[in-house]
């Protein structure tokens, strides 16, 4: 087994993904990490921004919540929550989201909100905040997942933000107009979605994983045709992922 | 009484405060978001007061909003997230009152709650977004019938409209605006005219304290008239929006406030470890907001070692090297 | 070739920055208000460039509007306000292009016009407001019905809607949002690093860059990036708005630029003077305008002395004393 | 005849009704004389603001334009438009409004768009500017006039700005919650509406003009009952006026 985190290959294998120019937006915990290590490897010229209103801060330390003062500090801009947002949708803007969720489906919509009946839960999760937003007006939304059967399921519980909808040209019907799922990265793998059918499919799996295991893993079949090994994680990019984004080792 | 001659009628203690603009039932917004700029003082005052059935309307709280809820100050919220970063992924007492069945709750997103608040601080009655559609938000009305249109709860959790301007089929979501009764707002500065000056970011709190009908705000500090009018382009609120201002140091404690002071780790973790059990959380309680006359003596009991840990660096505005685990 | 790398691509001069972002027929949306912050030196760049058919989106503005009409350039207006003051309580050319039917023109209010910026930078189709309800503003459409719907003119003025979330007769007006081609707003300083901040009143020039396709930025001076990046709170649009910088001091001339310039009585008497005569104001167009090849040569022929004379104290923030008559 | 001007009287007849706590809205020309006058000789703590967002400015110099630079100085608060009328119209302030017109009609509405035919004006004007909307929000507005019988019409050319729309309960019923024309403060005298039917009647005369005057230069029959003469303007009042309002006498 290679000598790296879960955390560390989900953030690398999230970050790249990130081109120059893109405005990513990030929340807590690993999407901290594969934003910022996107920005100092792949994409200089990308812009970190958080619902907050905090656009493109130093991160000379790694923030623990969107709030957090580290987002606030160097940035371009101190602003607030409307005009967060207003940049997630707006048009000239190609913007990315991380999100994580407790639940998601095959076309990548998304529960953070209950498991369980609505109104009197099993478990109660934060809600939406703004992944809901994201959803419905970023370019792309790349989710943070635990690979277990329970969180990859047939039908969410409550569906929160807004994948593909239910395939095809759904989420377009829905008067949604454009963004939807770019990819689900877990522990295990990459996911990414049919162009037609919008629905999930096995894009890479992590060096040290089978297809096997994976499939076991989700709560509804996937295609595997198209899957291949991950790239692990390069000594540099390690390198940069600990000394540079997260030498406190907060989320790491 | 008052050193401020100028703001000599709006300056007062947290108890006045409470006493004179908080009752039970009122529907409160809460500045802040998450773990950062709460206004923790005055939340811990309206629990010691035992104001009751509060109407609670949030977009992303953490910490305010977990233990006015613990203390049992809740009857509704209508919010988006709760939760309190590392220290919380989703608030322990929230999670717990919604969990038995203890609060009424409405689900919406951030920038739904956000543009509510806008919407109620332009005095337009509602505003369109197309942010919710296909989204379960719009499937599941948390209130009880009973209750809509009644008081401060708007009559429709939402409305659907077709868009007038566009001859395809485009639909929009119309969201309610929010006025509430009171906006509770933790700022760095007050000057000695009542304007308000907030550092960093702002999240939603300046659409809150326009859209309510009291505002409160306790502030780090109250600072000479001649300062907050050299550079007017930094202010966040005029004078004749504030109702009630407290300065309160170190207000927004154990949440962070931008240049003053970071949030302070060591109480999150303990609020973490005592959260999640009933008895133990009634004990904190006890022993950090009943059990405390002012927030001086809660100050007091973080002690000034704790204190030095989490002071911010002004320019750089967080504490450097602070441990946060 | 720019001495700024980190925005060398959208640093050029003003020729650049028209002949690659200005159309005949572009709806464009100018900053500043009346007397100030007017994008004057890029106005001057579009005349000499005799660009034709702008769609001029406006709430109140003076000089830019009415020097842009007067030179021909304007097709078609949607305004709240065409006055300069106490230099021209209406403004003349404006004046005289509406009498004479020489453009299609629109009326609305100022806080229409400045809710549809809004709208169109929050990205939804239209907003609500009760401004209007019973004025003529909702009575006569400016507009031929054939444009309606084409292009960048709405579909409709505006639209009423039963509120509905009340249940008496309560009706609001919708109004359509704006997104322009493009916007031109000066600012006093654009960062090494693209970020704008402008001091002083910013009117609707955030949300008319933030509702614009492409956004031109001329400022009165670049400065570092470690400067603008020092109290962020303080900056007005993040880099990733703006797509064309230039550097142009006085580019704002004859209109105000707070902390930097007063508005020139001499040159708006001067305006006043020819502008009502339209062989006098074509004259003034060959001397001002076509007859200066950049703004540099204008700027020398308003004089040193007068520049002296208009100069701001840099903390008032105008000229104090300045012969204003 | 006394040694006052008609800018002065106006001025002073206006700003007679500004008390402390309002929030008074002023525009160009009169109405910034009749705001600066009314705090600094009846109402102190009366807050002056501008449909630019600036917010209680020091006015040590007084502006000829709502964007003149002397409304951003020394404010509380510069803020832009979109804040200023959302303060005009909010409910917890009490906001006086100070408008000008080309003609106002016997309800109070105002035109400030266009004289003559709409899309082939005999003259046209500025336009609404923030009239229509002040007209919509504000707890009251003061209208100062030129008195001249083409001014003060049966019927306007064109309706910028909603007064007492057709008198009675009309207003309240298109859906403006409050406010409505306070005055009208001419070059002659001040005009007030009745309680009941909205109907503009004569309250006050200058010193030195005659009912009849007055009545003569109106386009529609007035109520002359309530007439009475007004307070000239004091030594005290037009000293200030004189020396701290507009020293320069770029207005008066």
């Amino acid at each position: 087994m290679a000598d790296y985190t879960d955390n560390e290959m989900m953030a690398i294998g999230a970050g790249r993904f990130i081109k120059d120019g893109d405005i990513v937006f990030a929340g807590t915990g690993v999407s901290m990490l594969a934003a910022t290590a996107a920005k100092r490897i792949y994409a200089p010229k990308a812009v970190i921004f958080f619902e907050t209103g905090g656009i493109d801060p130093v991160l000379d330390e790694i923030p623990m919540a969107v709030a957090d003062l580290r987002v606030m500090s160097g940035t371009a801009l101190n602003s607030g929550l409307i005009e967060a947002f207003s940049i997630v949708g707006h048009r000239k803007l190609h913007t990315i989201a991380f999100l994580g969720a407790a639940q998601v489906d095959r076309f990548g919509n998304l529960n953070t909100t209950v498991i369980g009946d609505y109104w009197k839960p099993k478990t109660r999760f934060s809600g939406s905040g703004g992944a809901c937003d994201v959803a419905s007006f970023a370019s792309g939304v790349i989710t943070f997942m635990q690979h277990e059967k329970r969180r990859f399921v047939e039908k969410l519980d409550y569906l929160t933000s807004v994948g593909w909808y239910k395939g095809g040209e759904s989420r377009r019907h829905l008067g949604l107009q454009r963004g939807g799922a770019l990819a689900v990265v877990t522990n295990l793998c990459v996911m990414r979605f049919d162009e037609n059918t919008k629905e999930m499919y096995l894009a890479e799996y992590y060096p040290g994983f089978t297809v096997d295991k994976i499939v076991e893993n989700t709560g509804f079949p996937i295609d595997v045709s198209r899957a291949r090994e991950a790239e692990p994680p390069s000594a540099e990019e390690l390198r940069i992922l600990r000394e540079e984004v997260d030498p406190q080792r907060l989320i790491l | 009484m008052s050193s401020y001659p100028e703001i000599a009628d709006k300056v007062m203690g947290l108890d006045e405060a409470v006493k004179r603009f908080i009752r039970d039932g009122s529907q409160i917004a809460i500045g802040g978001f998450t773990v950062t700029r709460n206004p923790m003082a005055i939340i811990y005052e309206i629990i010691r007061q035992r104001i009751k059935d509060i109407h609670l309307v949030c977009h992303s709280h953490g910490q305010g909003l977990d233990v006015l809820i613990g203390a049992g100050c809740v009857k509704r919220l209508e919010i988006a997230y709760g939760g309190n970063g590392r220290y919380a992924p989703t608030c322990i007492r929230f999670k717990k009152a919604v969990q038995r069945s203890e609060i009424e709750f409405e689900d919406y997103s951030n920038y739904q709650m956000s543009l509510r608040f806008l919407a109620g601080s332009l005095s337009i009655p509602f505003i369109p977004t197309k942010s919710g559609l296909g989204s379960d938000l719009l499937n599941y009305e948390g209130f009880p019938k009973e209750i809509r249109g009644r008081g401060k709860v708007a009559s429709k959790k939402f409305s659907l409209l077709q868009n007038p301007f566009n001859g395809e089929d485009d639909k929009v979501v119309l969201l309610p605006a929010l006025n509430p009764d009171v906006a509770l707002v933790h700022a760095q500065y007050v000057g000695e005219d009542g304007t308000v000056r907030m550092k960093g970011l702002t999240f939603a709190d300046i659409e809150q304290a326009k859209a309510a009908d009291i505002v409160i705000v306790t502030c780090e500090e109250i600072v000479p008239r001649s300062f907050i009018r050299l550079d007017p382009d930094q202010n966040s609120l005029p004078p004749f929006f504030v109702d009630a201002i407290v300065r309160v140091p170190y207000g927004a404690h154990p949440t962070a406030c931008y240049t003053f002071y970071d949030y302070d780790p060591k109480h999150l973790n303990l609020y973490k470890k005592v959260a999640g059990d009933d008895s133990l959380f009634r004990q904190y309680l006890d022993e950090w907001v009943y059990g405390v006359s002012s927030h001086e003596e809660y100050i007091e009991k973080i002690g000034a070692a704790q204190l030095m840990k989490i002071k911010a660096n002004p320019v750089l505005g967080y504490a450097v090297g602070l441990d946060r685990k």
